[in-house]
């Protein structure tokens, strides 16, 4: 073939697509992507050091910002690492309402997902209607905690508040809803035949791949493994509920992308699961005001996020601070197979692929 | 396959060209806040006990007050109170501590402003806080008066500080206040009998300052009448 | 007020597109940068459609514009933009050669004044241009007609133009 | 009122003639009047079109689109273009002056030229051109040019490499553009677009040719990189695609040549296809806004629902699927033709 | 006094009639155009920019105030909303594009990170506060600013830009 | 009367001063901040960041390769347009010696596409 | 008064200045695009002959159509050819396509 130049693209630190400061440089034959490098830090914001400036509960606001898709997620995680530190013990009551809210929160970086994958395809509609029904989770975070989008609800010990009243019918007419957004989801793009096209074959992670790069979650399972903490290692109360891993095996975009959409169903299954065996009772363990960990105690929790799994690894010195605190960002490690499975596609398949892929830059870069 | 999936989603989209906008229009019509909502952090001088749980709480130093140790009780007194809310990140650590419940958030989230100084809000001790406690305090007299000296000195310093808080206390139009406050740095006079009303006798204060106020603009305009010609 | 006869507007328009398609054929040849000499080419091209135009050769103005500006010369940029490999001021640059320079300088004056001498020397019949755009018409009547073999022909010329590109500009070596 | 304008016309013309002028001159006159009332068409439907672009996306999306600025927000566009008119004038170092410069100024002429030909009612056209619709054609072919010249001048990867993707995909799509519209001209019999539209007296050519209309409709969703075909101005990809290094004002050219080419290709559409002006009751130039307007509006429908095509299912659609389809239906028209002969239909 | 004021009202037209009020009208015109058509250049990298994104979907839709027009480039765009912490790395690219972007130009500090550093004040990357790049027209603070606040910054904003203000670089 | 070319030429004419006029408007009211060349404000955008290599990167053959095709068609249409013309007075053996026409030219097409001249990339 | 003789010296000049083309740029595209230029001379003297002495017949009009098919079936081989030799050489430069040598 006729020798073409080999030219480098940067796709981003400010570009559209990048979902925020993410910069890949492609390198570039032609049309055909021979290779990505990508340059991460944009969104460094020293987050572990800061940890070891702040108490047990003053981090616990820093966390939220980690991913803020699926903000109680990552609260989650980390509450519940420092309560596996520590000893407590969560009320029943506020376990329900934690699994509620983390399910939302999957739902809602889903939906995130899907918008963004819309809108870097194009399809500026389905942005639209993903960002609509998101709102609707926004309404019920804004009810229990106060806040849209960082709602700051769970602590340490259980959740801030009991939830009101306005809750339940607010989250069970969404739970309803659910398959009714997925179809229109699928109706407007999955069963398209252009979004077929470009993302049938585009960005293929192989099993073997996956696993060697450890990429955890919906990617993972799109891959082919139906591997999900929840169920490998069930944390918090989720052993209790009923409800199936989605796994797919071609391991390319509209695998990637399915496996999201099937999971809003399966999130609706166990929020409605939660809502029908909602005890009563506190919502919030007694704890000191002051939190310590004997020295040189360490814990490693981990969590099924919205991106696969992620870990807090917390080592106490016998302080109230965190002598050291580590997030294991699934983000940053799915992030690692862009070059992978972005070769050989042509240009418009990067896209493509770091929307499926879904990469928060603020969990990866911490 | 073979477009069925294209008039499928064109008939999505048409379904929706037909139904009803979700929108909300923010200006015109105030957007439903959940109670909860968290709005701008509120601060009420008059409960706060100085405690200091809030600031201990507030993992990235938002909250910051001024204390005095007054001689003739153990209680701290509070001078002044800041929130420096450019870094607060609305996680209610604060309000949740705060055993007097003094801390709040409202549901007021227009909070943009044109100078970064402007965000930044400083409570100051209100003075009738003070005259309450004096009135319960045992009337001696000596005491009294150096107490009241005090206070004089305490407005005073205020008054340089923040002016406008104060005096709009007193003056409803704007204007005013802003020649009063000119007014009181230019002349020490002025100021310091200003204060000394304010914290003797409020009314008098009001009247006393409206007729500097009405003085000063005459003054001004015949000034500039002068310069006129 | 002025009062143009139609035959000097005419000339003038003649006068103007000429001079127009002149200026944009000798920025071909004279521009050091390729793309400014392609983009004169294009130019060069309208020019000469102006000039169908003018000759109430509707159908050919519109082909012109059609086959020279819409697609040769994309495929012409689309070439430069294949074999750029130097700084895009000097990519055509006249020859070095003293002898080509010579030759090409001659050839030239010598062509234009024999042509020159020869319209001018010769008799010209007195006629004046035909109104009428019809040959669209015509030409299909023609082209089907008595020429037909020619027609195929072009086809054939066509294609094989095409296969012998392809075969060219991918080159052989990755059969 | 259905020979208003025409009325108007010869008036014109005759008033001028009486006043001394030659007919000729009278002639120009009336043209540059003509000139005058197209470029303000174009203005107006620029300023109509870019807000009703905005609010029917918006009601696709369930949103409301502007509605704060005039009644229904229809001064938004004024308020984007007076904007536009005060905005910086950048041209960057490193591009290439001269082409940068004249980029957007040849796009927009030879958007504009387009308008010659249109029948914009009965006896309403700029020009009537023997050969109209294959100057439509091959003015349109001109954009190419246009469009490399602003991704050369640029002097920026994007805009190169959004210059020439579009112009690839353009040359595609012209060719089963040209085809489709063959099978019109083969059933008319003429190249002039109003004897085109007299032709469709008794039945619209949308029904005689539909898959010629449904070949000329997506090729032109893509010769005006539309979405889904929007290369040249594929946000999430290329950022801005051609016009990446343009501001203000020269952006706002290519942004306006742009929407002037929806229209023009939307009405030669209404013209070739869906009966031009003729229709009952309402005027004739009133009929061609009206099915213009229609089929722009299907133009938009299109956009905001599908997803961006890849350029390389973009590419082989055309010369895989459409120019073969587009053939066929030249085969199929003839074919039909000498039926319709032989059984004396016709 | 009512007079008066009418009287010196005439006096100021008459004197701007003499040399500039056509320039005045213009810039009323230019401002008033500018100011509702604020076509924006979102920067973000992280949180606050999801509430950007939410602005402009379908419940808040800032395409009602004409706002809608996201550019991805800043040749085209009049405003620059900085929404998230602008780290140590980050900071060149954000010169750069508020550089490249033509004049009258503005910036909006959206959320506590663009502010001040916000919540990662401590931290050893964060800059404090996009102001201490670029000039900044808006400070919205809140963590994360809810997508009413955005629309009320920027008609703000508009105030701003109707008055007249703009800055030339 | 004004023939239809002249009046071609002259609408092309009046029309070149359209774009001129918007540019001379704009550039009577739009602000000219005096900036040095070196301005940053002039450097080529590349999302922010410095751009890698040159900027006039050469391309593969696969573009020519369209053109290429695209030019052949381009001619066919040449041909077709007046034979559609007058495809009712011709009859039927002009429809078959097209037929064998755009046959030839099929068979271009087939060769391009099976030695993947129409693959992008 | 412009009558045929103009068209042909127009032509004419056209032609000259694309000789001049192709015998001094150095080029080869560049060369290429001075036989377009030639190859147009010779078509505006078709179409101006046959418009102005033999109207009723459209040959010479078909003549320039098929010149044109020429003409594109030249500038497709030819920049093909280009490409080619560019392969081998990695230059454009008609002083290095002395293949004789090779
Ligand atoms: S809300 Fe949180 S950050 Fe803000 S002042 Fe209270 S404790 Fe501090
Ligand atoms: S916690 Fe409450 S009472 Fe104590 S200092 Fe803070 S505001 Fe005052
Ligand atoms: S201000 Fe708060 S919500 Fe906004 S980006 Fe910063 S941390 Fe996130």
């Amino acid at each position: 073939m006729m020798q073409s130049d080999i030219y480098n693209v940067n796709v981003g630190p400010i570009h559209p697509s990048t979902h925020g400061g993410l910069h890949a440089e492609a390198v570039m034959d032609g049309e055909i992507i021979q290779d990505v490098i990508v340059h991460l830090g944009y969104v460094h914001r020293s987050v572990e050091k800061i940890a070891e400036s702040k108490t047990y509960q003053q981090f616990v606001p820093y966390t939220a910002r980690l991913d803020y898709l699926a903000t109680n997620l990552p609260v989650l995680g980390y509450c519940q690492a420092v309560e596996k530190l520590l000893g407590i013990e969560v009320p029943e009551r506020a376990e329900y309402i934690r699994i509620i809210m983390a399910e939302l929160s999957r739902i809602a970086s889903h939906q995130i997902a899907i918008s963004a994958t819309g809108i870097d395809l194009g399809a500026t509609t389905g942005l639209m209607y993903g960002m609509r029904d998101r709102e609707r989770i926004m309404n019920i975070f804004e009810m229990t905690g106060g806040q849209r989008l960082l709602s700051s609800y769970i602590r340490i010990g259980g959740v801030g508040a009991d939830i009101p009243d306005e809750f339940i019918p607010a989250v069970q007419s969404f739970v309803n809803d659910i398959p009714k957004m997925m179809d229109e989801y699928n109706g407007l793009m999955t069963g398209n035949e252009i979004w077929e096209a470009r993302m049938k074959g585009v960005g293929i992670l192989s099993k073997e791949d996956a696993v060697k790069y450890g990429v955890t979650g919906p990617n993972l399972r799109a891959s082919g493994i139906a591997y999900d903490i929840r169920k490998a290692e069930p944390y918090g109360i989720y052993d209790r509920f009923d409800f199936d891993i989605p796994a797919r095996s071609g391991g390319d975009s509209l695998d990637r992308w399915n496996i999201r959409i099937e999971e809003l169903g399966e999130s609706g299954r166990i929020i409605q699961q939660a809502l029908d065996n909602l005890p009563e009772g506190e919502v919030k363990a007694k704890i000191p005001k002051v939190l310590k960990a004997e020295a040189g105690t360490e814990v490693y929790h981990r969590i099924e996020s919205a991106k696969g799994e992620l870990g807090y690894y917390i080592v106490s010195d016998g302080g109230n601070k965190p002598y050291r605190l580590h997030v294991r960002a699934p983000s940053f490690i799915n992030l690692m197979v862009l070059p992978l499975v972005c070769r050989g596609g042509v240009f418009q398949d990067l896209i493509t692929n770091i929307a499926t892929l879904d990469p928060i830059l603020g969990e990866s870069d911490r | 396959m073979n477009g069925q999936g294209l008039i499928k989603g064109l008939g999505i989209t048409l379904k929706h060209f037909f139904q009803k906008e979700i929108t909300e229009q923010y200006p015109d019509v105030m957007p439903e806040l959940a109670t909860r909502f968290r709005g701008c952090l509120q601060f009420e001088f008059e409960k706060c006990i100085a405690c200091g749980i809030c600031v201990n709480s507030c993992p990235n130093n938002v909250l910051s007050f001024e204390t005095e140790k007054s001689e003739n009780s153990k209680k701290k007194k509070l001078l002044s109170y800041t929130i420096d809310f450019q870094y607060c990140m609305f996680c209610n650590l604060c309000v949740e501590g705060c055993p007097k419940d003094c801390l709040h958030f409202d549901h007021d989230f227009e909070l943009s402003t044109f100078s970064r100084d402007d965000i930044k809000r400083v409570y100051l001790r209100p003075a009738e806080m003070d005259e309450e406690k004096e009135a319960d305090a045992a009337p001696v007299q000596d005491e009294q008066e150096s107490k009241e000296q005090k206070q004089i000195d305490a407005m005073l310093k205020a008054l340089q500080k923040n002016p406008q808080k104060i005096l709009a206390k007193m003056l409803e139009q704007e204007e005013d206040i802003g020649i009063l406050s000119e007014l009181m740095q230019s002349n020490e006079k002025t100021a310091g009998k200003i204060a000394e009303l304010l914290v003797k006798d409020k009314e008098k204060a009001a009247k006393v300052a409206a007729g500097f106020v009405t003085k000063e603009k005459k003054n001004r305009l015949q000034a500039e009448k002068g310069g006129e010609e | 007020m002025f009062e143009f006869s139609a035959f000097s507007l005419y000339d003038a328009a003649f006068l103007a597109i000429g001079g127009v398609t002149i200026l944009g054929a000798l920025g071909v040849v004279l521009f050091r940068n390729i793309i400014y000499s392609a983009l004169s080419l294009v130019f060069t091209m309208l020019g000469v459609a102006a000039i169908y135009f003018q000759l109430n050769a509707g159908f050919l103005g519109a082909i012109q514009i059609l086959v020279y500006a819409g697609a040769i010369s994309v495929l012409i940029i689309f070439a430069v933009m294949l074999l750029m490999n130097k700084e895009a001021r000097r990519t055509n640059l006249p020859t070095t050669r003293t002898k080509a320079w010579f030759a090409g300088g001659t050839i030239t004056v010598m062509m234009l004044a024999s042509i020159i001498a020869a319209v001018g020397f010769s008799e010209w019949p007195k006629t004046a241009l035909q109104g009428v755009d019809n040959s669209v018409g015509m030409l299909a009547e023609l082209m089907l007609g008595d020429y037909v073999i020619a027609f195929e022909a072009a086809a054939i010329l066509l294609l094989v133009a095409v296969i012998g590109a392809i075969i060219l500009a991918k080159g052989v070596e990755n059969k | 009122m259905e020979h208003l304008f025409t009325n108007l016309a010869t008036a014109l013309t005759g008033w001028m003639i009486t006043l001394g002028l030659s007919p000729v001159w009278a002639d120009v006159i009336l043209l540059l009047v003509k000139w005058i009332i197209i470029i303000t068409i174009i203005t107006l439907n620029i300023i109509i079109l870019i807000w009703l672009e905005r609010k029917v996306s918006a009601f696709f999306q369930e949103r409301l689109g502007p509605n704060r600025l005039g009644p229904f927000g229809i001064f938004q566009t004024i308020a984007d273009a007076i904007k536009l008119l005060t905005k910086e004038d950048i041209v960057p170092s490193a591009a290439d002056k001269l082409i940068f410069k004249t980029a957007p100024m040849f796009f927009i002429v030879v958007a504009v030229m387009l308008y010659t030909v249109i029948p914009m009612g009965q006896g309403m056209e700029v020009i009537n051109l023997n050969i109209g619709l294959l100057f439509f054609i091959s003015m349109g072919s001109l954009s190419t040019i246009a469009l490399l010249m602003a991704g050369w001048g640029s002097d920026n990867k994007w805009s190169l490499m959004g210059a020439v993707r579009s112009v690839a995909q353009m040359i595609s799509y012209e060719i089963p553009l040209a085809f489709s519209l063959l099978g019109v001209v083969m059933i008319s019999g003429s190249l002039n677009l109003q004897d085109i539209v007299a032709a469709q007296d008794n039945i619209w050519f949308v029904i005689l040719q539909p898959i010629a209309f449904l070949t000329y409709f997506i090729a032109a969703t893509a010769e005006l990189n539309r979405g889904p075909f929007d290369m040249p101005e594929a946000e999430q990809e290329l950022t801005g695609g051609a016009y990446t290094e343009y501001t203000g004002m020269r952006w706002a050219l290519f942004f306006l040549a742009e929407y002037t080419n929806l229209v023009a290709v939307s009405a030669l559409m209404a013209t070739v296809f869906l009966g031009g002006w003729q229709g009952p009751w309402l005027p004739s130039w009133l009929w061609i806004i009206i099915k213009t307007y229609g089929v722009i509006l299907v133009f938009f429908w299109v956009k905001w629902t599908f997803p961006r095509i890849r350029m390389d299912h973009l590419m082989s659609f055309s010369w895989k699927v459409l120019v073969p389809v587009s053939l066929g239906n030249i085969l199929l028209t003839g074919a039909g033709i000498y039926f319709c002969q032989w059984m004396g239909w016709c | 006094m009512v007079l008066e004021t009418k009287n010196d009202q005439l006096n100021d037209v008459e004197e701007l009639a003499g040399n500039n009020i056509l320039v005045t009208t213009f810039e009323k015109l230019w401002n008033w155009g500018r100011s509702w058509s604020f076509w924006p250049l979102n920067y973000g990298c992280n949180c606050c920019p999801i509430e950007v994104m939410a602005a402009g979907a379908g419940r808040f839709d800032q395409a009602r105030f004409g706002y809608e027009v996201v550019r991805a480039v800043p040749r085209q765009a009049d405003l620059l909303t900085v929404a998230g912490p602008i780290t140590l790395k980050m900071k060149p690219a954000i010169e750069r594009v508020w550089a490249q972007m033509p004049e009258p130009k503005w910036v909006i500090a959206m959320g506590n990170c663009a502010v001040s550093g916000g919540p990662f004040k401590d931290g050893y990357s964060v800059l404090p506060g996009v102001d201490s790049i670029i000039p900044v027209d808006v400070y919205i603070p809140g963590c994360p600013v809810r997508p009413e606040a955005l629309f009320h910054g920027m008609l703000e904003l508009k105030k701003k830009v109707q008055q007249g203000e703009y800055r030339r670089s | 009367m004004l023939a239809n070319y002249p009046a071609l030429g002259l609408f092309f004419l009046i029309t070149l001063a359209f774009p001129v006029t918007a540019m001379a408007l704009a550039w009577l009211f739009r602000p000219k901040p005096k900036a040095g060349p070196d301005d940053e404000k002039f450097t080529t955008y590349e999302c922010g960041v410095n751009t890698q290599g040159k900027t006039w990167i050469r391309f593969k053959v696969n573009y020519f390769l369209y053109a290429l095709v695209f030019l052949a068609f381009d001619v066919e249409i040449v041909f077709l347009y007046p034979w559609a013309v007058k495809f009712g007075v011709l009859g039927p053996f002009a429809f078959i010696e097209m037929i064998i026409f755009i046959a030839i030219l099929l068979i271009g097409l087939w060769y391009a596409w099976k030695e993947g001249a129409l693959e992008w990339y | 008064m412009i009558g045929l003789p103009h068209y042909i010296l127009l032509s004419a000049v056209i032609f000259s200045i694309g000789v001049y083309g192709v015998l001094t740029r150095r080029n080869a595209i560049a060369v290429l695009m001075s036989v377009e230029l030639m190859l147009n001379a010779v078509n505006i003297n078709f179409v101006a002959a046959n418009k102005f002495m033999n109207a009723a017949a459209a040959v010479g009009q078909l003549f320039s159509v098929f010149i044109i098919v020429v003409a594109a079936a030249e500038i497709a081989v030819g920049l093909a050819l280009v490409i080619s030799i560019y392969r081998q050489r990695k230059s454009v430069d008609l002083n290095d396509f002395n293949l004789l040598k090779w």
